[in-house]
Order: structure tokens, then sequence, then C-alpha cells
């Protein structure tokens, strides 16, 4: 029964491919694995700005969307019916062919990175051998088209922001390959697959063996989730974006349909980092406890990455924006610096792989020393001589 | 013509666009992006070589090219930041108006 | 297997030609980017998957970046990044030389018999990179990361501003 | 619970870590820095202890654990670690005095602005000097050694807005680096003699069997083995850094930093690694021995460098008023002792005498701390005086640390170790010269060591400074307490009725010999301490000084080889005049030379160009000068031309570079030159 529905994605692929002749099978099966991911996460988009603005009007007080369908379940599709009937506006002055590329760019960039996430035991879309730099230079191929809309729309405001997203990706860049190279540099491999496979396995059979962990990928998680937000643009991370000094940035001259690819963009991206912070660090879709895989796999990726997503939308309900100096000087000046002692951990870590019995104990306290200690020093030195933050309210 | 002629054709053809790019424009950056093509068309010769020549287990090739990445970005970093540079003194672009040192 | 070789060949080439010609250099820029992906889907190709996202990474990320920040940052204007013509005698000599290199390296390679392996293609893992480069190789890597640290160093010390001179000024 | 050799690294790890830390801590966090170098050398005085267990499993053993480094081409750099029971004892001894130093430092230093660096030095110290300790590689302990002289360059400069400290600090470095170029070159040529550089590597190492035969049999064109040239070169590195003659003079000025460093690194670690290292290389120091045909032992130039600074720092401690330097010519001649006993063939003798003599003398440097903080920085004896009852434990320990120095008899660890440095001495068949030294130098410190305390002890202050001075706080005198105590109990342990340390350290069990065998040598250097202490009483205690200004006994006597000795033998001088002046004598040569040897030359040969130029004159002015006229105008014609390709277009350049690479292809290929 487990085995069954763990392969079920398969079954329904070769029942599909069954109707084609053979010479052509391996196109309609890559076709099938494209339309799949834009379905599921075409769906999966769609509820989640749903559940966003759900959460935050919950985080805020009110009750968020709730007149379209039951419970406000048929808001996403309204949204998309309003956005696709708006007028598509392009200014006079605006470079029209890139104006025009930029938001299909950035979708097409948002979605191929996709093809490398392993989101079951037997779903992965193409199982590279170096699948995290593919990853990694899809995402950077997106910043491309952040500039080509910043700059084609002809508008102070939309080039800033362009310039300052990508200074921030650039900054951010590090610190999120930082925080990967441990896991690389411990699993052996490039390949998201058999990272996820290098942490099966449970101790005791509750305890499983992800990287997050152990105190380097637990130091290394965090590195990679702060990075993230950054990289998605998202709050406390928004600048690029801020409506309250850029109004809205890159996004200011462009309405319609073309503004819902950005946002559509913005969600993919969200979603394919936090996959891969799941695949690196969670466990990918291993299952939390030995007993629990009889859930299948695939079901616990997307319960993971959930989660994780569920986490940054708190974090946005929760923290306010930085200053662009505040920004830069996070990555530069704490991240960069915990990164690299995080990778000098894990070399630590893997050169003391034989140690066993109380050798063990010492392992973990000298690990989490080196990530604790640099931490608490680094924040402190950072932010002495800043005066504690009053806020002032209106009574 | 075997694959790897063709491929060094393609490579050739690749350099040689470069060359009239760097040649023909006077822009500082796009002589430098045609020094780039340039740059990346020796590269393509070194994997050609690697896939197609007489002994692919040597990754000779492979290494080369990613030593030869590597530099290239050093050369893009320290070549732009020379342009602005020189812009800043000359409030121009135009490479052949940077000619101080002339006999 | 040529049919797409000389697909990506195509593309590449006149992507890299277009881009060289075009009087804005933003629109040159980015045509460039879309040549060196190119060069990337041409490793691919060959079966030289690391070095085809390296060369996404190097290129597309950071060294097109840095290109795009200095064209915006060597302007007055939005017009500036127009270029004028270039003068004729010029772009005739430049077409001349280059043609006449093109035609020798293309005939040189015609007509040297090239001594060709097995045709399968060599299978080169990210692991055996990595075990070369930090084997018998270590000493290139060290010797790239030092040239590329004082290249970072180099840049930042070219392109920053001298404050007091700019003061002055 | 035995410490793994493979966990060696540990040890010099925890300091290492303690100084990051250090280096990361803001001015403020003095808890923070002074907490964590304290923790860490604690933690490895802990698994110096365990690793010390480990090494007397079995003590004949070197426990190794070797890795390699990096590959460069086919070859392989490998380090290591050694564990056996000589640098396990060293391990010991480094961290506990080290441990105690710290802990003084926390007094001595507080009011220190710099406090949170000053430990971050002292860390950076403790685990560079662990590192010489554990290394199984003359290459990695050759890198701790210039950690160490780093450390030591910055700790005596640590009050570098004194311009002494500073030219003290430079001069330290500067000296010991004249030793570490002859320590550099023998590490060079024994690695391209034996291919490795690691001590023991299960018969492959450059210290073991195989490796010395190869050594010690080849030999130079002068006759001399290469194990001796090799191991001399060696040696030199060890004359720098442990303050032997000639290259001590660095050693008294380096009393110019804080005195806790004095008496971690100018007294008890950092001048006793020189002798470890001859100690650590003594297979190869003598692999020569048993061969009689060569010139020259290694181990003969020891003994005498050894002996001769024995004496001369004794004799110069003699005539020192600065309570520091006093204590840093003792070490100078204490370390002369080891050397003396490592060239005679004990080197049991010497490590011993190297442990006994760290804690007496960081006890002595110590207490001179606690008397220096009490009396308001004053060092200079003649100001000081009339102490005893006021700093009664600093006191009562000094007196302990310098009857220990002094060699009293049986109570005090020095007297153990010195017994058996003069019974190997003695032993020695080559010369008895040695041992006379070493004699005369037992009664001179002995001298010394009493003028030193009665005129700081005894009789009454003789200075403001004198009178106001207030017993230390616990923080510096329970260190004091502690090294006083060891300070006595540690001879124990080598006692020629049980010799348990030597036995240790040669692996094989020593039979104590009988009390009587060496009773006649013994009884002669107790008359002999018994004679400089009656006479340092006599002539120091019985009248003391009464006023500052007052000339000393010695001096009244003797002022002209008083002051001498004062100018501590004036080889500061000697050598600006030797190596200072060796340089404008040459200058002065070359300038005589150029003046008037060549200068006649040329002169002469002008002469004779001046005769012919006026028989040439004529027909040069007629038929050559045209020519050449008209020849360097074309020249200058050309180079405009050839000046206006130089356009500073780089359009051009390239161009021409595309051209010239088709044409000179095409030349290749069509004019059939391939």
């Amino acid at each position: 029964m487990t085995a069954t529905l763990e392969r079920l994605p398969l079954l329904v692929r070769d029942w599909i491919t069954g109707f084609f002749p053979e010479p052509v099978r391996w196109l309609v099966s890559g076709l099938l694995a494209i339309v799949a991911i834009l379905a599921v996460f075409g769906l999966y988009f769609a509820y989640l700005t749903l559940a966003e603005r759900k959460f935050l009007g919950r985080f805020q007080n009110r009750p968020g969307p709730n007149r379209t369908g039951p419970f406000g379940l048929l808001q996403p599709f309204a949204d998309a019916v309003k956005a696709l009937t708006k007028e598509d506006i392009v200014p006079q002055a605006a470079d029209k062919l890139l104006h025009f590329l930029a938001p299909c760019l950035v979708v097409a960039f948002g979605l191929i990175s996709f093809a490398v996430i392993p989101f079951g035991r037997y779903l992965i879309p193409v199982d590279l051998d170096a699948a995290v730099l593919y990853f990694f230079a899809a995402g950077v191929s997106s910043e491309l088209a952040l500039f080509m809309a910043g700059w084609a729309s002809h508008n102070k405001y939309s080039m800033i922001s362009a310039m300052r997203a990508l200074a921030q990706l650039i900054s951010y860049e590090l610190p999120l390959l930082l925080a990967v190279v441990p896991v690389i540099m411990l699993s052996g491999t490039l390949s998201t697959s058999k990272i996820v496979v290098a942490q099966g396995g449970w101790t005791f059979g509750i305890i499983p063996h992800w990287n997050v962990l152990t105190p380097w990928g637990f130091a290394g998680f965090f590195i990679f989730m702060i990075a993230a937000v950054a990289e998605t643009n998202r709050s406390p991370f928004d600048l690029p974006e801020a409506e309250s000094e850029l109004i809205a940035g890159h996004l200011t001259e462009y309405s319609g349909f073309k503004y819902a690819l950005f946002f559509m963009a913005e969600y993919f991206g969200m979603s394919a980092l936090c996959g891969l912070g799941v695949t690196l660090f969670l466990g990918g879709w291993q299952a939390p406890i030995d007993i629990l895989q009889v859930v299948p796999s695939y079901v616990w990726f997307m319960v993971k990455l959930s989660c994780v997503i569920f986490c940054l939308m708190w974090v946005r309900a929760t923290l306010l924006r930085l200053r662009i100096d505040q920004l830069t000087r996070l990555a530069w000046k704490f991240l960069v610096p915990l990164g690299l002692i995080n990778l000098g951990n894990a070399a630590f870590w893997h050169l003391s792989a034989d140690w066993s019995g109380p050798l063990q104990i010492v392992r973990w306290a000298i690990s989490a020393a080196v990530i604790v200690i640099p931490f608490v020093l680094i924040g402190r030195t950072l932010s002495s001589g800043l005066a504690p933050r009053t806020y002032r309210y209106a009574t | 013509m075997t694959t790897l002629q063709l491929c060094l054709v393609i490579s050739s053809l690749l350099f040689c666009i470069g060359l009239v790019g760097a040649l023909s424009r006077s822009h500082t950056i796009l002589v430098l992006l045609g020094i780039e093509l340039m740059l990346n068309a020796a590269n393509m010769n070194f994997i050609a070589f690697w896939r197609f020549g007489a002994s692919p287990t040597a990754a000779t090739g492979v290494l080369f090219a990613i030593f030869s990445i590597a530099v290239a970005a050093a050369e893009a970093a320290v070549g732009l930041a020379l342009v602005i540079a020189v812009y800043r003194h000359q409030k121009s672009v135009r490479l052949e108006e940077a000619n101080r040192l002339k006999g | 297997m040529n049919l797409i070789l000389v697909l990506i060949g195509g593309l590449m080439l006149t992507a890299a030609a277009v881009a060289m010609s075009l009087r804005n250099i933003i629109h040159s820029a980015l045509l460039l980017i879309g040549s060196w992906l190119g060069v990337s889907f041409f490793y691919l190709w060959a079966g030289a998957e690391f070095v085809a996202f390296a060369q996404v990474l190097v290129y597309v990320g950071a060294v097109s970046m840095v290109v795009l920040f200095a064209v915006l940052l060597t302007r007055r204007d939005r017009q500036d990044v127009v270029v004028a013509p270039e003068t004729r005698t010029r772009a005739i000599s430049a077409l001349l030389v280059g043609g006449s290199v093109a035609g020798l390296l293309v005939s040189a390679v015609l007509g040297t018999p090239l001594a060709t392996g097995p045709a399968e293609t060599p299978t080169l893992t990210v692991k055996d990179l990595g075990t070369l480069l930090a084997g018998p190789q270590a000493a290139g890597l060290l010797i790239a990361g030092v040239i590329l640290t004082v290249a970072l160093l180099g840049a930042v010390v070219l392109a920053a501003t001298d404050s007091g001179k700019e003061d002055a000024s | 619970m035995n410490l793994p050799v493979q966990l060696l690294w540990l040890i010099p790890a925890l300091p290492l870590v303690a100084a990051g830390i250090g280096a990361l801590t803001p001015r403020g966090g003095r808890p923070i820095a002074a907490g964590a170098a304290i923790a860490a050398l604690i933690g490895s005085f802990i698994l110096s202890c365990l690793a010390l267990k480990t090494a007397l499993v079995d003590p004949a053993a070197h426990l190794t654990a070797n890795f390699s480094w990096f590959d460069l081409g086919t070859g392989t750099f490998r380090l290591g670690w050694l564990l056996d029971p000589l640098n396990a004892f060293m391990c010991v001894m480094v961290t506990f005095v080290g441990t105690l130093i710290f802990i003084f430092s926390l007094g001595y230093m507080k009011e220190d602005a710099n406090f949170t660096r000053f430990f971050c030095f002292l860390s950076l110290f403790a685990a560079a000097m662990l590192g010489i300790v554990v290394a199984n590689s003359l290459l990695l302990l050759f890198v701790s050694w210039e950690l160490v002289g780093l450390a030591s360059y910055l700790l005596i400069g640590f009050w570098f807005h004194k311009p002494e400290a500073a030219a003290a600090a430079k001069k330290a470095f500067i000296t010991t680096r004249i030793g570490d170029l002859g320590l550099l070159l023998g590490m060079l040529w024994l690695y391209d003699r034996t291919g490795t550089l690691l001590f023991f590597d299960n018969g492959a190492g450059c210290l073991e069997a195989g490796a010395l035969a190869g050594l010690s049999s080849a030999t130079l064109c002068s006759g001399l083995a290469v194990s001796t040239a090799i191991g001399l070169l060696i040696f030199c590195g060890a004359v720098g850094k442990s303050g032997q003659f000639p290259l001590h003079v660095w050693l008294p000025d380096a009393m110019e930093g804080p005195t806790p460093v004095s008496a971690l690194i100018h007294a008890a670690t950092m001048v006793a690694a020189g002798v470890f290292l001859v100690a650590r290389v003594y297979p190869l120091m003598s692999a020569d021995q048993a061969l009689t045909n060569v010139p020259l032992h290694a181990l003969t130039v020891v003994a005498a460098i050894g002996a001769i600074t024995a004496l001369m720092g004794a004799v110069i401690a003699v005539a020192q008023n600065d309570i520091k330097r006093v204590l840093a010519f003792s070490t100078v001649s204490q370390l002369g002792y080891m050397m003396l006993a490592l060239g005679v063939g004990s080197w049991v003798a010497a490590i011993f005498h190297l442990l006994t003599h760290a804690f007496f003398k960081a006890l002595l440097f110590l207490g001179a701390g606690s008397v220096i903080h009490a009396a308001h920085h004053e060092q200079d004896i003649r100001q000081l005086g009339g102490l005893g009852p006021k700093l009664k434990v600093t006191f009562a320990t000094f007196a302990v640390g310098m009857l220990a120095l002094a060699g009293f008899p049986f109570l005090f660890s020095g007297f153990w170790s010195k017994e058996a440095i003069l019974h190997a001495a003695e032993g020695w068949e080559v010369s008895h010269l040695p041992l006379i030294a070493g004699l005369i130098a037992v009664v001179l410190t002995a001298f010394y060591m009493t003028r030193l305390v009665s005129e700081t002890f005894f009789g009454h202050g003789r200075s403001h400074a004198s009178e106001h001075a207030h017993e230390s706080p616990a923080v510096m005198t329970v260190p004091l307490a502690i090294l006083a105590a060891c300070s006595v109990l540690i001879g124990f342990v080598g006692t020629p009725a049980w010799p348990w340390l030597q036995s240790q350290l040669t692996g094989e069990p020593v039979h104590p010999h009988g009390w009587f065998e060496g009773a006649g040598l013994m009884m002669l250097s107790i008359l002999l301490v018994a004679f400089g202490i009656g006479a340092g009483l006599a002539i120091y205690a019985r009248r003391t000084r009464v006023t500052a200004s007052q000339r000393d006994p010695i001096e009244a006597k003797a002022p002209s080889l008083f002051a001498f000795l004062g100018a501590r033998m004036k080889l500061d001088e000697l050598y600006a005049a030797t190596v200072g002046k060796v340089n404008s004598a040459l200058a002065v040569v070359s300038d005589g030379l150029d003046r008037y040897v060549w200068a006649g030359i040329v002169n002469f040969l002008g002469r004779l160009g001046e005769f012919a130029g006026v028989v040439y004159r004529e027909a040069d002015e007629e038929g050559l000068n045209g020519g050449f006229d008209t020849g360097s105008e074309t020249l200058r014609e050309a180079g405009k031309v050839y000046s206006r390709s130089q356009t500073g277009d780089a359009h051009a350049y390239l161009r021409a570079l595309a051209v010239g690479f088709v044409v000179l292809v095409l030349v290749i290929t069509l004019g059939g030159l391939r």
C-alpha cells in the first residue's frame, strides 16, 4: 500500500506515456514533469497568496479575505481574473522589448530552479550531478530579469530599486553559498538527491539524521534562511520594492498580468529556495520519525516546505524593514564571517567523524562552541555603541 | 567535417566576432566585452579538445576552463574598475580618448 | 548530434554578432549575456556540466552584473548608453582584420588532420573534479584564489573614490 | 583516562582559541579575555597531565600521529605530533607555570589599559610554545619557533610607547633572527639530505637510525661529518633563542617587557626552548660521537658555549643594579649550565635542570614583579631595601627561590639538578674545563643572589617608594606560594637516591648510584655554595647600604672591574664596535680604494686618452664628426617616426597585433618555414 502510494506519480506517468509510441516517450515524460510542476506549484502559489493574506490578517487582528467563496477560498481565482482583465499599460518612454521580456524571464528563471529539487523518493525532475550548482546558476539569472524590469521602465524609482536589488542579491549570494558549502562538504556530493539520501536514518527510531540537527547544520540553516529571505526580496529585506520610499520599486510601471507575473515569480522563487533549504538541511522528503514512513515521501516534502514558508510569513508579519546600510552590514559583517567560521566548523566535524564514546560529547561541545562564541562576540561587537532603540507610541 | 572541427570553427568565429567588436567599438566597456568573448572562445576550445581530443580521460581541459573562468572573472572586475577610474578622470568612456601616454 | 551543436553555435554567434553591432550598450550587454549562456549550453552539450554551471554563475551572475553596474556608473544621463555610430573606415578595417583572422583560423582548423579520441562522452563527475582540484591541482586552485583576492582588492582600490580628491574637484 | 596522541594538537589549540577570543574581545571585555586565557591554559594543563600519563606507559616509545599536510606534484608534505616523556614533561611544566603566571598577571596588569591585548598575546605565546613542544616535524617546530619569537617581540614591546621597550623588542627579534637563519639553513640541509623533516616516522624519520647513519657517514671537504654541520646550524637557532654567548645580548634588554612576560618567556619557557630543541634533536647532535677521525664533535661546541655562557652570565650578574637584570643574567648563566649538560652528554640532567629552573626562576621573577608592583615600579636595588618586614610573603617565597637558584643543599630543587649537571661534567672525558667553569659559577651564583636579597629586603628603605611599599594582593601571592612549594618539591623526583625522572626520560631504569659515588664533588659544591652565600652576607648583609648613592663595596675596591661588569663586559659596545664598525670600515676601505687605486688607474687612462684625443681631434673634427652628426640626426628622426606609432590608441595596437598574427602565420605556412 505504502509502496504503491509512494510510486503513484510514477504509475500515472507510465500510464500516460503508454499512449505514445516508444521514440517520443522521453519527450512526453519530460513534458509531463513540466506540466506537473506548473500545475502543482501554480495551485500552490495561488493558495500561498491566500494563506499569506489570511495569516497576515490574523497577525494583525483582522479576518483577511473571507468574501469570495467559503472562507475566501476562491479569492486567488478572483484575483487572477482581475489581473487578466486589467489594462496592460506600457509607459511611452519605456524600452518596450525589455519591458515585455522582464516579467516573462523572471517567471521562467524562477521555474527552472524546480528542476533539481527532489520532491519525493522517486520524484526528481532532473537528477543532475551538479544540481546545487545548477540551482544557483538558475537563481542568479533571475537577477538579470529584475535589472531589466528596472531599466526598461524608464523611471528613476524603478532604476534605483533595480540597483538596490542587484546590490542586495549580490551581497546575499555569498552567505547563501557559504551556508550551503558545509552540506556539500559533509555529504560529499553536489547532487540534491544524494544529499537527501545522506540524511536518511534515525537514532533510536525517533531522532532523524538531518543536517539541521548538528551544530554546523543548525547555524548553516539559519544563515541560509536569512539569506534566502533577502534573496527573495521579502520583508524585512524588501527594500527594492519598499512602498514608502520607492513606490513599489521595479514594479511601479507594471500593471495587470505582468504585475501578477512578478508576484508569481516572487512566490516561485521563495518556494524553490525554501525547497532547497528543506532538501539541504531538513532531510528533504525523509520522514521525521521511523514509523511515519508509511506516509508518502512527497507529502513530507510538501509539509516541511509549507512549515518553512509559514515561518517566513511569520517573520514578515513580525519584523520591521531594514535600512540599506543595515542590510549590507548584516550580510558582510555578520553573515559572511559566521558562514566562514561555520565552514571551518564543518571541516572539524568531518575530521572528527570517527570520534566515539565520550569524545562524541567533546565533538559536540567544540562544534557548538565554535559557532556560538563568534555569534555572541561578533554580535556584541557590531551592536556595541548602538543605543537601544526607543519607540514612541501615540497616546 | 568532424564534430571536433565544427566546434573549433564555431569557437574561431566567436573569437573573430569578439575581435571585430573590440576593434570597431569605441566604448571601452564594449571593447572589454569583446575581449571576454575571445576568452570564451578559447575556453570552448579547451572543452572541445577535452571532449573529442585524443585522451578524454585526462581532465586537463576542464580544469583549464575552470581556472580560465576564474581568471576571466578577475579580469572583468579589474578591467571595469579601470574603466570607472578612467571615466572619473576624463569624463569619457571612449577608448581613443585615453591616450595620454602617446608618443 | 551535430544539428544541436549547429543550433547552439548559430544562436550564440548571432547573439554575439548582433550585440557587437548594437548602439545601445544595455542591449548589447544583455545580448552578450545571451551569448555567454549559449557558450554554457555548448559546455552542457559537450558533457562538461560543472563548467557549464560555473560559466553561468560567473558570467551571468557576476561579470554581467559588474558590466551593468559599470555602464550605469559611467554615464551622466540616460542617453549616454546609446553611443554614437563608429566611423566607417574603422568599421571596415575592423571587419577586414577580423575577417582575415577568421579565414586563417577556419582554414587552419579545416586543414589540420586532428586526432580524435573515442566517440562516447568521457565521464567526469563533480567528485572527480573535486578530487583533482584538492589533490594534484591544489596549487593551481590556491593561485586562482590568490589572483581573485588580489583582483578584488585591486578593483576596490581602483574604483573607490578618494574622498579628499573628490571634494577638491 | 589517557590522552591519545592523535589529540595532542588540542594542547596548543586551546590557548590558540583563547588568543583568538582575546583578539576579538573589545577593550572592555577584560573578564572574557582573561577568563578564556586562563581556562584554556588550565584545560591544556589537564590534557598535558593526561598526555604525560600516556607517555609514561612506555617511556621508551615515541608515539607519533603523522598526517599529510598537502601534496605538491608527486611529493607529499607531512606534519605530525609526537608524544614521549621529554615533551610530556615540558608540556606539563609550561602549562603549569604558565597558568600561575597568567593568574599573577591578573593582579600585575590590573591597571593597564590594554589588558585584553596582553592576555591575547600571552595565549598566543603559550600556544606557540606548546606547538614547539608537541611538534613531530622540524618544520612545524620552526613555524611555532617563529611564532614564539613574534609573541616575544609583541610582549617585550608591549609598552611600545617607551622607546627602550620598542628598541628592546626590535633587538630581541633581530638577534634571535640571526640564530634562526642558522636553524633554517640546517633545516633545509636536513631536508635535502634525508627527504623528511619528521622526527620519528616508524623508522623513516630524520632522527631515526637509518637517516642518522647516512648523515654521519657522509663528510664534508674539511673532514666534518654532515650531521655535525647540520647539528651546529640547528644549534645556532638554540643559541639565539636561549640567550647563549655570543647572542645573549637581547635577553637582559628584554626585561623592558612587563614582569610576568619576563617570568614566562624570558625565564621559564621560551628561552628553554633552545635547550629543548637541542635535547629533541639529540640523536642528530650526538650522531658523530662514535666517529674518531673527525676534527670536531657538535657536542663539544655545545659544551664550550654552555661553559662560557654559564661563567660569563654569573660574572656579569654580580655587578648589576636592576633587580630584573640580575635575574636576567642569572637566567643566561643557568641556560649556559643546561647547554653545558647537553654538551657533556647528559641531556637528562639538562632537562632536569630546565624543569627545576623553570619553577624557581618563574618564582624569582614573579617575586621581583611583586616587589616592583609593591614599590611603585622601582626596579633599582639601590633604591629599595628594607622590604623584608613589609612584604612578608614575597620575601619568604623570594628567599626560597634564591636558595633554590643558589643550590642550597638538600632541601631545594636547584641543588639536585645542579649536582646532576656537575656530576655529568665530571664524567666528561674530553676536558674538565666545563666542570671548573661550572664550579666557579656556583660560587658566583650564590654570591650575587645573596647580594640581591640583602640589598632588596634587608636594611632600611632608601627611597620613598620602598618606604611606602605594601604587600601585593592574594592573586599575586598565591601563585608565588605555589611556585615556592614546587621549587622545593620538584627536586626530589631526580635525586641520586631515587632517579625517577631520569629513568622515565631515558626509558630505561637508572640505578640509583650510591650515596658516596659523587659525594666528593657534592661536598665541594656545598662548600662553594656556603662560601658564596657567606661572602655575600659578609659583604652586603652585615653592613647594609644606608643611602641609595652609596658605592657598592666591590665597586669601592675595584671600580674599573665593577664598571666593566656593570656595562655587561661592554659586549653590546663590542658588537656595535665590531659588527657595526665593520660596515663603516668596509665603506672606508672601499672609499679609499675608489679614491686612490681605481681613480689612479682611471686618471692614468684618462691622461692617455687625453693625449690620444689631442692627436685625434684634428682628424675627428674634420672627418668623423660630420659622419656622427648625420648619424645621430637620422636616429633622432627615426625615433620621432617610431614614436608616432605609439598613438595611445588601444585599437591600433590590437589591430596591429591581429594583422601581425595573420602575416606571421601566412609567412610561416606559405613561406615553407615550418
